[in-house]
Parts: C-alpha cells; structure tokens; sequence
C-alpha cells in the first residue's frame, strides 16, 4: 500500500484552510498533519520496511525522470518529523483568529498579539503550505522537484515573517527571499551541471569536485545558515510573529541538513563547516539580548553538530546528524514556543526587558526548562541520547579536535540556551511584569513537546530503529553520562559565577576570571577577542560587499534607469545613423572573417 | 483540398481582408478576422502533422515548378512557427473583440481587423514561403499592417512610435531585400532551395560577405536584437492591447526564424558558422541584450514598456541558442520562439485587461491590484513565473535546454549569464507582484474585474505556458528534430 | 565613351546633383518637385538600362502619383523646415566610411549585362526561351509577373492595399482619440469632441468642486505624461527631415 | 475657379486621352512595357487632374471616396479569386493552365489577374488623393 505524495495533502488542506472559518478549519489545521502522518506510516513506510526503497509518482519531463515521492528510510524519517512539527505548530497557533488571547493582554504590548482574522488566515495558509513544501522537499526524487519545493519553502515561509506587518519584517522578509531565491538558482544551476555530467538529475550523493558540488554545497550551506551565509536565521527568526517562529525553526533548515545528509555524506569539509557552526555562534549568544535571537543563534550552533556529524559520515555519524535533526526540532520548537508563549503575553523578548516571570506564569515557566534541559543533552532528555552519537563518532574516527570544540560548543549550549533562556526570562530581576499563563492551546503544544523529549530521551530505541543505517549503539553507559554530568555541572557554575560576580552579559571584567575549567578561562577572552575578530570581519566583509553592490547599482541606474541611454527612446535620425554604423562595422567584420 | 492547404494557410486569412474591409460593420469584420484566425490555427497544425508524418511539404504555385515558378516549402521548422504565429493570432482575435471596443473608435473597427488579417497572412506567407523575394513581399504587408495598428494607440505618443517603427522597420526591410538583390546576382535564383545549393560555387566572390552582411542587419534590425532594439520599446508600449499582444509574440518571432532560414537552410551552418563565424556577432550581442535590457526593465514604472525591455531580452536568449551553432542551442531557440509567443502574450493581455479597467499602466497605478483584479494579476503572475524560468512552465524549458547547450560547450560564462538574466526577470516580474499585491490601493477609485471576454483567452495562454512546461515532450521533439534538420543544413 | 555610356554618365550627375539639392534646400515644396525630377531622370536611368516596364512604373508612380500625394501633404503640414541642431559631420564620415566600404565590398559584382552572369545563366535564359512557348505572352516581364511569380505580384497588390489601409485608419476617418492633460489628470479624449464641448464637460464634471477650468484651460497633447520621463523621444522636434 | 479657362479647356480635353492611354497600358501590357499596375496608376492620375482642376466636390460627386475604397479592396478579391478558381478547377493556387485549354488559360488568367492589380492599384491612388486633400491644415 502506497500513499499519496505527502505535500499534496497539506496543499489542499491549505486551499481548506483558506476557505473555511471556526472549528471546520481548526479541525483540518490539526487533522492534516495527523493524518498525513498515518497514512505516510502505514503506506509508505510499511512499504519501504517490506521491500525497501520507494519511487513513486514518476514522470518524464524532456528526457529527465521526475520522482515526486522518493520514500527510503532518511525521508521517512524527516517525514514523519515534519509531520508532528506541523502538528505541534498548528496547535501552538490553534487560537489565531480569535481575537486577543484571553482578552488579558495589556494595552502596551504591540501590534504582535492581537491578531485579526485576516492574518490568521494568512499565516495558516502559508504555514501549511511552508510544511507542505518541506516535506515535498525532502520526499523529492531529483534535482528540479528538489528546487520547485526549495523556492516554495522560501516564498511561502516568507509570509510567516510579513504576517507581523511591520516596516522592518517587511525588509527582513525582503531580505529573506531574496537569499533563499539565491540559494534556489544555485541549486538550479548545480542540477544543470550535474544533469549535464551525467546525464541524470536523481538527488543522490554528490561528489565534492568540479564546480557543480561546490555550487550545490553553497545552495544547500545557505538553507543551513552555513558562516558568512547564516544571517538570514538571526534577523529572521526573532522578526516572526510567536506563532509564525516555530514553524520557522522546524523546517528550512533542517530539509537543508537532510539535503546534505543524502547528498554529502562524509564530505570533509563539512566536518570544520560544522564545527565552526558549532563554535562560532556562541559568542554573539551570550552577547545577544532578543531571547528569540538567542535562539536563533543556538540553531546554529545545533545544525552545526548535525553539518559535522554528515561531514564524518560515517554510519553511526550520520545517524546522530538525522536523529540530532528529530531532536532538535522539538526541543527548539519547545523553547521558541515558551519564548512566543512570553512574547504573546508580555510583547517583550529582551532578556533585560524580562524576569520574575515564573511566578505568573509557573507552567510555562517549567516546560521551557524541560526544552532547556534537553538543549542542553541532560541524561533523560532527547538531545543527550542523540548528539553524543555524533561526538563518539567523531571521537571513532579520530577528529579529537573537533571533538574537543564539540565539547566546548556543548558547554556553550549549555550557558546561552540551557540556562540563560530560561534564567533571564523566568527568574533573574524581577522585571515586575504580571501576567497570566498563554491560551491552553499554547500549553497544549508546549506539553507535548516537553513529553516528547523526555520520551526520545528514556526510550531511545524507538527513534533509532526508524535512523537510515543499522547500528548498534547505547547512550546510556557510565562513560556517557558521568562526561555528561561533569560538563554540564561545570557549565552550570561558570555560569553562576559569571552571574554572581555581575558580569554576565557584560564583558569588561574578563581578566578577573578564575579559571580551573578550561572552557571557563577560554570563553569570556574567546568572547572578547575572537568573537569580536568574527564580528569585525564579518561587518567589514559585509560593507564591503554592499559597497561593490552600492556602486555597480548606481553605474546601472545611471546607463539603464528612466533616462539612460540604455532605456530612453532615441530621436530618429539617431537610430537610422546607428544602424549606418551597425552597418559599416558589420561589413568590415565579415569581409575581415571572409578574407579582404 | 488538403493538398492545398500550404496556399490556403496564407491566402485565406488574405482574402477575408479585402472582404472584412468591405463588410464595414464591425461585428463582420470581426467575424471575417476571427474565421481567418481559427482557420490558420486549423491549417497549420494540419501541416505540422502532415510535416512530422511525411517530411517536407513543396507547393508549386501556379503549377510552375521551382524555381521557375515560386515555391511554398514547409518543413518542420516553418510548420512549428506558423503553428506558433496561428495559435497566438487564434488567441488574441476572441480578445481583440472586447478590448478594441474600448480603445478604438468604433468607425475604425472594420479597418482594423483588416489590417489584423493582412497582417496574419503577412507573418504567415513569410513563415511558408520557399521564395526569398516572396519573404521581402509578405515582409512587407505583415510590416505595414503592423504600423498602421500601432498608430491607432491612445496615446499620442503611439504615432512618433510608429513613424520611428516605420522608418527603422523599412530600413531592414530594405536593407534584406537588398541582400536578396545580391545574392540573386550571384546566383540567378530567388528560390531558397536553388540558392543553397548555387551559393557554394560562388562563395569566393566578395559580394557574398556583403548580402550576408545586409541580412545579417536587415534581420537583426526586424527581429529587434540589442543594439537594434530601438524602435521596439515605444511600439510596443503605444500600441493598443491586443495589438501589443500579437506582435510580441509573433513578429519578432518570424524574424528569428528567417534568421534560422537565411544563415542556416541558405548560406549553410558551415558558412555563415564555420567561415563568416555569425556567432561572433550573435553571441556578445544576445548576452548583451539579456543582461542590459533585462537591467533596463528593473528600472521601468510602465509595465507595458518593461516587458518590451523584457521582450527584447528575451529575444537574446533566443538568439542565444542560436548562437551556439548546435542542436541543443538552435533547439533552445526554436522552443523559445514558442513558449516566449505563449507567456508574453499572457503577459501582454493581463496588461490589457489592466488597460482596460485601470486606463493606464503605470506602477504607481496598479498598487492593490492583486485584490481588485484577483484574476488578472494572478494571469501576470503564471506569466511572470514563466518568464524567470521556474519548473513546470515553459520558461523553465528554454532555459534548461539553453543552458544544456552552454554546458555542451564548456561555457560555463554564459550559462551562468543566463542564470543571472532569469533573477533579473524574478525582480522586474516582483516590482510589479509587490506593487499589486503589498501595496495598498486608492480606496476611492472603483476598480473592478476585467471581463471574462478578456480573461478567458488570457487565461489559456497562462494555462498553455504551464501545460506545455509539464509536457514538454512534444515540443521538445519537433524542435530537436526541427534543429536537426537546420544544422544538416537543408530539407 | 559610347553613346550609352555618355548618356548614363550624364543621368548620374543629374541624379547625384538632383540627389543633394533635394537634401539641401529648406523649402519642401521645392523638394518635392525635386523629387519629382529625381524620379523622373531615375525613369530615364532605367530606360537606357533597358527596363522598360521598370521606367514606365517609375515616371507613373515616383514622378507623378507620389509629388501629388506629397504636395497634399504638404498642404497640411506646411512647407517649411525647421534648421537642423546638428552639424551633419558625423553622419557624413559615418556614410563616407559605410559607402567606401560598400563599394570595396561590392568590386567583385560581375559586370552589369554580361551574358555570362550568373544572373543570366540560369532562371532568365529559361524564362526568355521558354515562357512564349508556354504562356503566349510576348511580352517577358508581364509573363514573369502575371504568372510565373503571380504570387508575388499578388502580395505586391495586398501591400498597396495595405498602404491605403494603414492611411485611412489614421487619415480618413476624423482624429484620432488624443489623451490630454486637465487639472493634473490625463484623460482621452473621444475624437470630434471640440473644446467647447470639453470644457462644458469639465463643468459639469467638477461642478460643486468649485472653479471649472476655463475652455483655454484644455491643452491637447502638450508634454508628456509627468510619470512616464523618457518615454517622449528627445530631441524629435528638432530632427524632422 | 472660372478665370482658369485655359487649365479647364486642356484638362478637359486630355483626360479622355489619359484615359484611353491607360486602357491601352493595361491591355497593351502582354505585348509591351505596362500592364495593371502602370495602367491603375495612370486612370488615377487621370481621376486626380479632374479634381485638382474642377475642385474635389466635383471630383467626388464623380466617384465617392467609398466606391475607391471599394475598388481598392475589391482588386484583391479579383486577384485572390483567379487563384482559388485554379483550385476550384482543379490544379494549384494560381493556377492557369486549368481555366481553358493550354496558353489561353494563360491568357486569360492574365488578364484577370491585371484586373485586380488595376482595380486595386486605381482604388488605392485616388483614396490616398481623398484621404490628403480631404483634411483641413491642422495648424489652420
């Protein structure tokens, strides 16, 4: 039994969806995801654990094979996790259109929280069809379904950042297209290559050499917020509306992190590219006052241990990059919703805007620190069972150092999203806010999500048996959990100390550290100097950029815009005369080629 | 009768001319122009699938045989481009009906579909014919219809269009049949099949590299490559609605394919290729053409007059493909032709639809357009999809097979262009998707759906430009075949 | 020298002189009639060529229908040319380079009516030979043009009706539609509308709006639509001829 | 208009000549340079003279601007027909050889096709007269 192309179920329901009010659209908001992820569990996944790989819906198009639905064990995988995203998403977003939540909010707290009819409207369409494309995406066969669905994720998802109808989420989302249309016609451009290489554009394992890989690993590295190419993930995400957010954070990058998983296995490079995601992000993190930037960052740095883990590419390496990947999506779509959850009620996300809010909002307050602990790879909680695959792996495979920066980036996990999300938002200062735990709707999704990481965490067998390779692999031995424990006990007092010695996030008094840790003496210098050497750079790669980009822009208004000769309509004596010069140049060309 | 159907493609949409101008009402004229229209549609796909069953077509014209006597010669190259021609003049006439009610006084009417069919046949008797004084003749009617329809444009600014499009259009007319006087010269034959095979005996004389150097300007200069675009931007932009929408997706068609006809079925691939290296002079000029005139549509504020700067690079891409002188390139080309004819003249007639309700199409007059014309601006946006290039629309399918070719010949520079020209259309199609649908409109202007008389056919040039980008097989193998024959180098 | 060949020297130089006094001279009746006599010596030309049926269309159409239609142009427009703005330096050397090249490039040409040219080695001799024998038409031309390449001479016909037309469309039929500019707008205007009419029917439209314009108010087709800079090609006004 | 005496009396006594000459031009053309086209030209020059010399009101009472414009499409159609009766007959578009036995076929496609390109050709001049001389000075 084989089911339909997953995308195309979402697709309706967001025709559905725009076309229907009240309890028939909650029903279909929550019933698609649902069902689409039995179907694709009794379908197609039982078809794939019978007899393998699955190539359906195949059709030619100039002499090339489209395979709209490829279903092996790695898109599954990512299927049934975009389902429960969306599945979270939708009812974390389930009270939009109902008017003010709870009719409690306060007068001040912006334009964010009241959300009209309309905007619902738009926001659930679009979310659908933003999940629709991610899981057309990740169930493509080949190169050209692979970028019609890469474009769709870029232009629907766009309107999750305009739907908070701002001046600045305008130019953030303008911002947004206009590097995911790039990363798209690279992406097509690679196909071009490859399918001109060899004759077949199957998305399947490329090989890293010659320009078509490169391009294509640049397409892919900007859906991946790769270095220099990841400031689309920090300026976008915190300029979503709460609910808008989570259905960010759960699916471009991660269809990225599957498109290099399946066509970049154990390429080299990924391995330092993935460290340095890992690593670099921290600094501007503990910089950072948006809470939800904080996370932004903090995605970074988790596709980072995903990016490296594909670069080692071994079986159990990779495995730890998807099943990190699954992870991931819910402990960050848990900690953006407990974020949003704060954002709708307060209006606010600055960590220094914030405080003291456990008391009006304990149950919130709790489930962010189950995202928190699990961010942060407690024993028990999900990303513990997942990313230390990926640093045994590296450790098999000999890459000590990276295992060292691994391991340093794990602390750093530690510090900027375990404890400082929650600590800056729940407790530290009493910011004196008073407000009221968010729509039941929102707790709902929060719930789940907290239940799912403890779940993955305590029983981590059911997640391994649907990862794309055969291991034999078990978290919980002494090894794991006492290095586990150490880390993050001494991750946690770093940061006490920080905190209690009043410099935390100031960053003059660096020199006063007492350092026995060797993360702890590193990190407030690394933060200085590093992370400000990274800062700089990049700023002053960035200006020069706009400046090249500055000037070709005004050379090209003034040769092509309304007036330049280039675009102005010539008198037309003029034109005869240019084509007697046409002429004239033309005849001595030929009569040169012809020999004189 | 269907042996005769070569003549009949042309001579009845000809004959209903005459007879459209004496019905002088209206609604006969139009009658007479849309039977001619459909009957054009019905012929030439009639001829493509006697052509792709049978090889070439040869009708000797008052029972003279060639070249004695002038010659209709079809083969897979000019059957697919009259079925082009056919189908965009099929299209339009059900919409010329409504829109030129609005923009022409009624009194003209009747005129004007006559000049509408002189011109069809005029395109259609260039596309068939195996003659090449013939082609100057028809040139000619297609030409002067084409002139006096824009003339008729609302705005004022249509004539000095037109008197600019008619000086410029009769130097390259007269500058190719000043290329046929050559060669006729040199060889004593005006027919295009006895020239091709007369030419080589001659091709040391010195005169040659002249006639080609007059075709080679007369045509660039018709079928509006950069720098000889000059005439086309105002022409388009001044003409009424359907009229815009016939010729951009038919005119500078035709002339690409007499470029096709001249350099490929007479002078021959290895001459004008291997000796006069014609891709020397094709090849700078279309990237010109894509990348500067695509620049010169980011900065336009009418519509109109952007997708003529489109249109003109557009036509580069055509001439691209050509340029590279392979099957790949000149089948990149030939499809362009069509599936360029399909989604400009979408375009186009959104744009009238726009005329017609907003009376202008400025930028700043379309601002909420998305939401008062849902229909119209959608049919702007399947169109505006097409022209970036994205899968599953026909734009999709010249590119990919534009940039195959670059591939095929290591020239990853110009691949890479190509790819650079279709962002530049995604931001010229956005400035106006932004502008319709992100900005708010005048609420106190009452602005309503265009009629269905206008959206209809819109739409099935929109829908046409998807279907044939999903199944692309057929065209795809009439235009590979197409280009085989030409690169063989004869019929 | 021949006689023919003199003769052809001597209609060369009437025609080169004919030729730059038409360019010259800033009276368009004068260059009318000048065309006119170009024409006329052009029909000479052709004569001595020996086409005569060439000759016969030339003085018909050139020297005769044509000045009529321009001297009715001219009844219109006026007569007067305005002084061109720019010196024509630039376009002389660009048309002595082109000509000098253009001859050079057509030095080869075989000699006009040489028996062995090409262009009489294959379809004429045919048509010379045969066509009497197969039409009864003394006459080559005519045999050639009616019936040989009928078809040709068919779309020749459709092309004059095609010209008459294109100039009723635009002439005959009253003025066209104009798009004028009124109080910051820009409307079209339905033709025959006279500019009593219009400013009647701008006071009835502003009516209560207070001040309709007054009937001076109304400037047909002035200027360009203020939005769409660049769209008027520049300089025209100065460039006619 | 009346003090023109000279004009009138030699306008009057060529245009019948005009006329006769471009009978003779459009039948004579098998035989020597003219035919249809030369022959139309010339019956509207004739046409045209009348008009400049005896004003365009008489000229049009004589032949109203519709009725050249009906000549000017008509000639097409006559072309057009002689093509499509070598169909109707038979053999190709244009075709004489199938309208009566052997030349005269061509003989009479000929002169039918001369038919239209005189109809056509006159139609055309004297309309294109009409459309000039029929409209005010613009800056008047």
């Amino acid at each position: 039994m084989t089911s339909l192309p997953p995308f195309v179920l979402f697709f309706v329901g967001a025709l559905v969806v725009a076309l229907t009010k009240g309890a028939v659209r909650k029903a279909v908001v929550l019933g698609v995801p649902l069902v689409g992820l039995g179907s694709l569990w009794m379908g197609a996944g039982q078809d794939v654990a019978a007899s393998g790989p699955q190539l359906l819906y195949q059709l030619e198009l100039i002499g090339y094979t489209l395979t709209p639905f490829r279903a092996d064990k790695l898109s599954l995988l990512f299927g049934y996790l975009f389902h429960i995203a969306a599945f979270l998403g939708f009812v974390y977003a389930l009270h939009l259109g109902d008017g003010a939540p709870d009719g409690s909010v306060a007068e001040d707290v912006g334009e964010d929280d009241v959300v009209g009819n309309g905007t619902a409207t738009l926001q659930h369409v679009a979310a659908m069809l933003y999940a629709g494309s991610a899981l057309g995406a990740v169930f493509a066969g080949d190169f050209i379904t692979l970028f019609v669905f890469w474009e769709l994720l870029a232009i629907t998802s766009v309107f999750l950042i305009w739907a908070r109808d701002s001046e600045r989420s305008y130019a953030t989302g303008f911002r947004y297209l206009i590097i995911h249309v790039v990363s798209g016609v690279l992406l097509l451009s690679a196909a071009l290559m490859i399918a001109h290489r060899t004759g077949s554009i199957e998305f399947g394992a490329v090989p890293l050499q010659g320009a078509a890989g490169w391009i294509l690993l640049l397409s892919f590295g900007i859906k991946a917020g790769f270095p220099l190419v990841h400031n689309w993930i920090t300026e976008a995400y915190p300029e979503s509306t709460p609910t808008g957010t989570v259905f960010l954070s759960a699916f471009t990058t991660k269809v990225a992190v599957y498109a290099l998983a399946r066509s970049f296995a154990g390429a080299d490079p990924l391995i330092y590219i993935g460290t340095a995601m890992t690593f670099f992000p921290i600094f501007y993190a503990v910089l950072e006052n948006d809470l939800r930037r904080v996370l932004g960052y903090s995605m970074i740095n988790q596709i980072g241990f995903m990016v490296a883990g594909i670069g080692i590419g071994t079986a159990m390496a990779v495995n730890g990059a998807v099943a990190h990947a699954f992870a991931d999506v819910i402990f960050k779509g848990l900690l953006f919703m407990s974020m949003g959850a704060v954002m709708t009620m307060t209006g606010r996300t600055k960590g220094t805007d914030l405080g003291g809010l456990y008391k009006t909002m304990p149950i919130t307050a709790t489930l962010c620190i189950f995202g928190a602990a699990a961010i942060s790879a407690f024993p028990l909680f999900s990303a513990f069972v997942t990313k230390s695959m990926i640093m045994v792996a590296a450790v098999d495979e000999h890459h000590y150092i990276v295992w060292l920066f691994m391991l340093f980036a794990s602390a750093g996990v530690l510090e900027h999203a375990g404890i400082k999300i929650p600590y800056f938002a729940f407790f530290a200062h009493d910011s004196g806010i008073r407000t009221k735990e968010p729509p039941k709707n929102m707790l709902v999704a929060m719930s789940i999500g907290a239940v799912l990481c403890v779940l993955i965490g305590v029983f981590p067998g059911q997640l391994y048996a649907l990862l794309p390779f055969e291991m034999d692999y078990h978290p919980y031995d002494t090894y794991h959990v006492v290095t586990q424990m150490q880390l993050l006990v001494f991750g946690a007092l770093g940061f006490i100390t920080l905190v209690k010695s009043g410099i935390y996030p100031d960053e003059k008094r660096a020199v006063h550290i007492d350092a026995e840790v060797l993360y702890r003496r590193l990190g407030p210098w690394l933060v200085r100097t590093v992370g400000g050497a990274v800062a700089r750079v990049d700023a002053a790669v960035r200006a020069s950029v706009m400046g090249v980009v500055g000037s070709v822009l005004g050379a090209a208004d003034r040769s092509h815009g309304q007036m330049g000769p280039l675009a102005r309509s010539w008198p037309s004596g003029s034109m005869v005369l240019w084509v007697a010069i046409l002429l004239a140049a033309y005849l001595l060309f030929y009569l040169w080629e012809f020999g004189l | 009768m269907s042996e005769h159907l070569p003549a009949l493609l042309v001579v009845v949409p000809l004959i209903l001319a005459p007879v459209a101008a004496l019905s002088n009402r209206p609604r006969a004229a139009f009658a007479a122009a849309f039977a001619g229209c459909w009957w054009a549609l019905y012929a030439s796909l009639a001829l493509l699938t006697r052509v792709r069953s049978e090889g070439v077509i040869s009708y000797a014209l008052g029972g003279w045989a060639p070249p004695y006597g002038i010659e209709l010669r079809l083969d897979l190259v000019n059957a697919f481009v009259a079925v082009t021609v056919a189908t965009i003049g099929a299209v339009v006439i059900p919409y010329a009906w409504t829109s030129v009610k609005k923009e022409i006084t009624e009194d003209r009417i009747p005129l004007f579909y006559t000049a509408f069919l002189l011109m069809l046949s005029g395109l259609l008797g260039i596309t068939v014919t195996g003659d090449v004084f013939n082609v100057f003749v028809f040139l000619e009617i297609s030409s002067l219809s084409a002139y006096s329809m824009i003339a008729l444009g609302q705005d004022r600014r249509a004539l000095t269009a037109t008197f600019q499009y008619l000086i410029m259009g009769s130097v390259g007319a007269t500058f190719i049949v000043i290329g046929i006087g050559f060669m006729y010269v040199m060889t004593g034959t005006l027919n295009m099949a006895d020239l091709a095979e007369r030419l080589p005996a001659v091709m040391d004389n010195r005169t040659i590299p002249v006639a080609f150097t007059f075709l080679t300007v007369g045509i660039t200069l018709k079928l509006a490559l950069f720098p000889l675009h000059l005439w086309l931007p105002n022409a388009y932009t001044y003409a009424p609605s359907a009229v815009t929408a016939f010729m951009a997706s038919t005119a500078t068609k035709v002339s690409v394919y007499l470029l096709l006809r001249f350099f490929f079925t007479i002078f021959g691939f290895a001459f004008a290729f291997g000796q006069m290296r014609l891709n020397m002079v094709l090849m700078p000029l279309s990237l010109v053409a894509i990348l500067a005139m695509s620049l010169v549509a980011i900065y336009e504020i009418n519509v109109k007059r952007l997708l003529a700067f489109s249109s003109v690079a557009q036509i580069g891409y055509m001439v691209l493909g050509i340029s590279f002188g392979s099957v790949l390139g000149v089948t990149a080309g030939l499809l362009h032709i069509f599936n360029h004819a399909l989604m400009k003249g979408a375009l186009f007639m959104a744009m009238g639809c726009v005329m017609y309700r907003v009376g202008s199409v400025q930028l700043s007059k379309m601002a909420g357009l998305g939401k008062k014309m849902p229909w119209t601006m959608a049919a702007f946006v399947g169109g505006g999809l097409s022209l970036i290039g994205v899968p599953l629309t026909v734009g999709f399918i010249s590119k990919w097979y534009l940039v195959q070719a670059a591939l095929e010949q290591g020239n990853w520079l110009v691949a890479g262009l190509v790819m650079i020209g279709s962002l530049m259309a995604l931001v010229y199609i956005w400035k106006v998707v932004e502008v319709a649908y992100f900005q708010e409109a005048d609420s106190d202007v009452e602005i309503r759906e265009a009629p269905l008389s206008l959206l209809i056919p819109t739409w099935v040039l929109v829908i046409a430009s998807f279907w044939f980008g999903i199944d692309a097989s057929t065209t795809a193998q009439v235009a590979t075949d197409a280009a085989e024959l030409l690169l063989r180098g004869g019929s | 020298m021949t006689p023919v060949e003199f003769v052809d020297i001597v209609l060369l130089i009437l025609l080169a002189i004919t030729g730059i006094a038409v360019i010259r001279t800033r009276n368009l009746f004068a260059a009318v009639m000048l065309a006119g006599i170009y024409s006329l010596v052009s029909a000479g030309l052709f004569v001595v060529m020996d086409a005569v049926d060439v000759a016969f269309t030339e003085a018909a159409v050139g020297a005769g229908i044509s000045t009529v239609l321009l001297l009715g142009t001219l009844a219109l427009v006026g007569d007067k040319e305005h002084k061109p703005q720019h010196t024509p330096i630039l376009p002389l050397i660009v048309v002595l380079i082109t000509g000098g090249v253009l001859i050079y490039g057509t030095s080869q040409m075989p000699p006009f009516g040489a028996a062995d040219n090409p262009a009489n080695q294959h379809v004429a001799p045919y048509y010379l030979e045969d066509s009497y024998d197969e039409t009864h038409v003394p006459n080559v031309v005519t045999s050639v043009l009616a019936s040989y390449r009928s078809y040709d001479t068919m779309g020749e016909t459709a092309v004059v009706f095609t010209a008459v037309v294109g100039v009723l469309l635009l002439l005959a039929r009253g003025p066209l539609p104009q798009r004028i500019h009124h109080d910051g707008e820009w409307i079209t205007v339905r033709p025959g509308t006279t500019r009593e009419e219009l400013a009647a029917q701008f006071k009835a439209e502003t009516e209560g709006g207070g001040g309709g314009p007054e009937g001076g108010g109304v400037d047909p087709g002035g200027g360009a639509d203020p939005e769409d800079r660049g769209d008027t090609p520049s300089g025209e006004g100065g460039e006619r001829g | 208009m009346d003090d023109r005496v000279i004009l009138r009396v030699g306008a009057k006594i060529l245009i019948p000549f005009i006329m006769i000459f471009g009978l003779y031009v459009h039948f004579h053309g098998d035989y020597g340079p003219g035919g249809g086209f030369q022959a139309g030209v010339i019956f509207a020059a004739a046409f045209v003279l009348y008009a400049l010399i005896f004003g365009l009101g008489n000229a049009i009472q004589v032949l109203p601007p519709k009725a050249a414009y009906i000549c000017a499409a008509m000639g097409v159609v006559i072309y057009l027909g002689v093509g499509f009766l070598g169909i109707i007959l038979g053999g190709q578009f244009m075709d004489y050889s199938v309208l009566a036995y052997s030349y005269t076929g061509q003989h009479y496609g000929i002169i039918g096709v001369e038919l239209g390109v005189v109809t056509t050709v006159f139609g055309v001049m004297v309309a294109l007269f009409y459309a000039f001389a029929g409209r005010r000075r613009v800056d008047s």
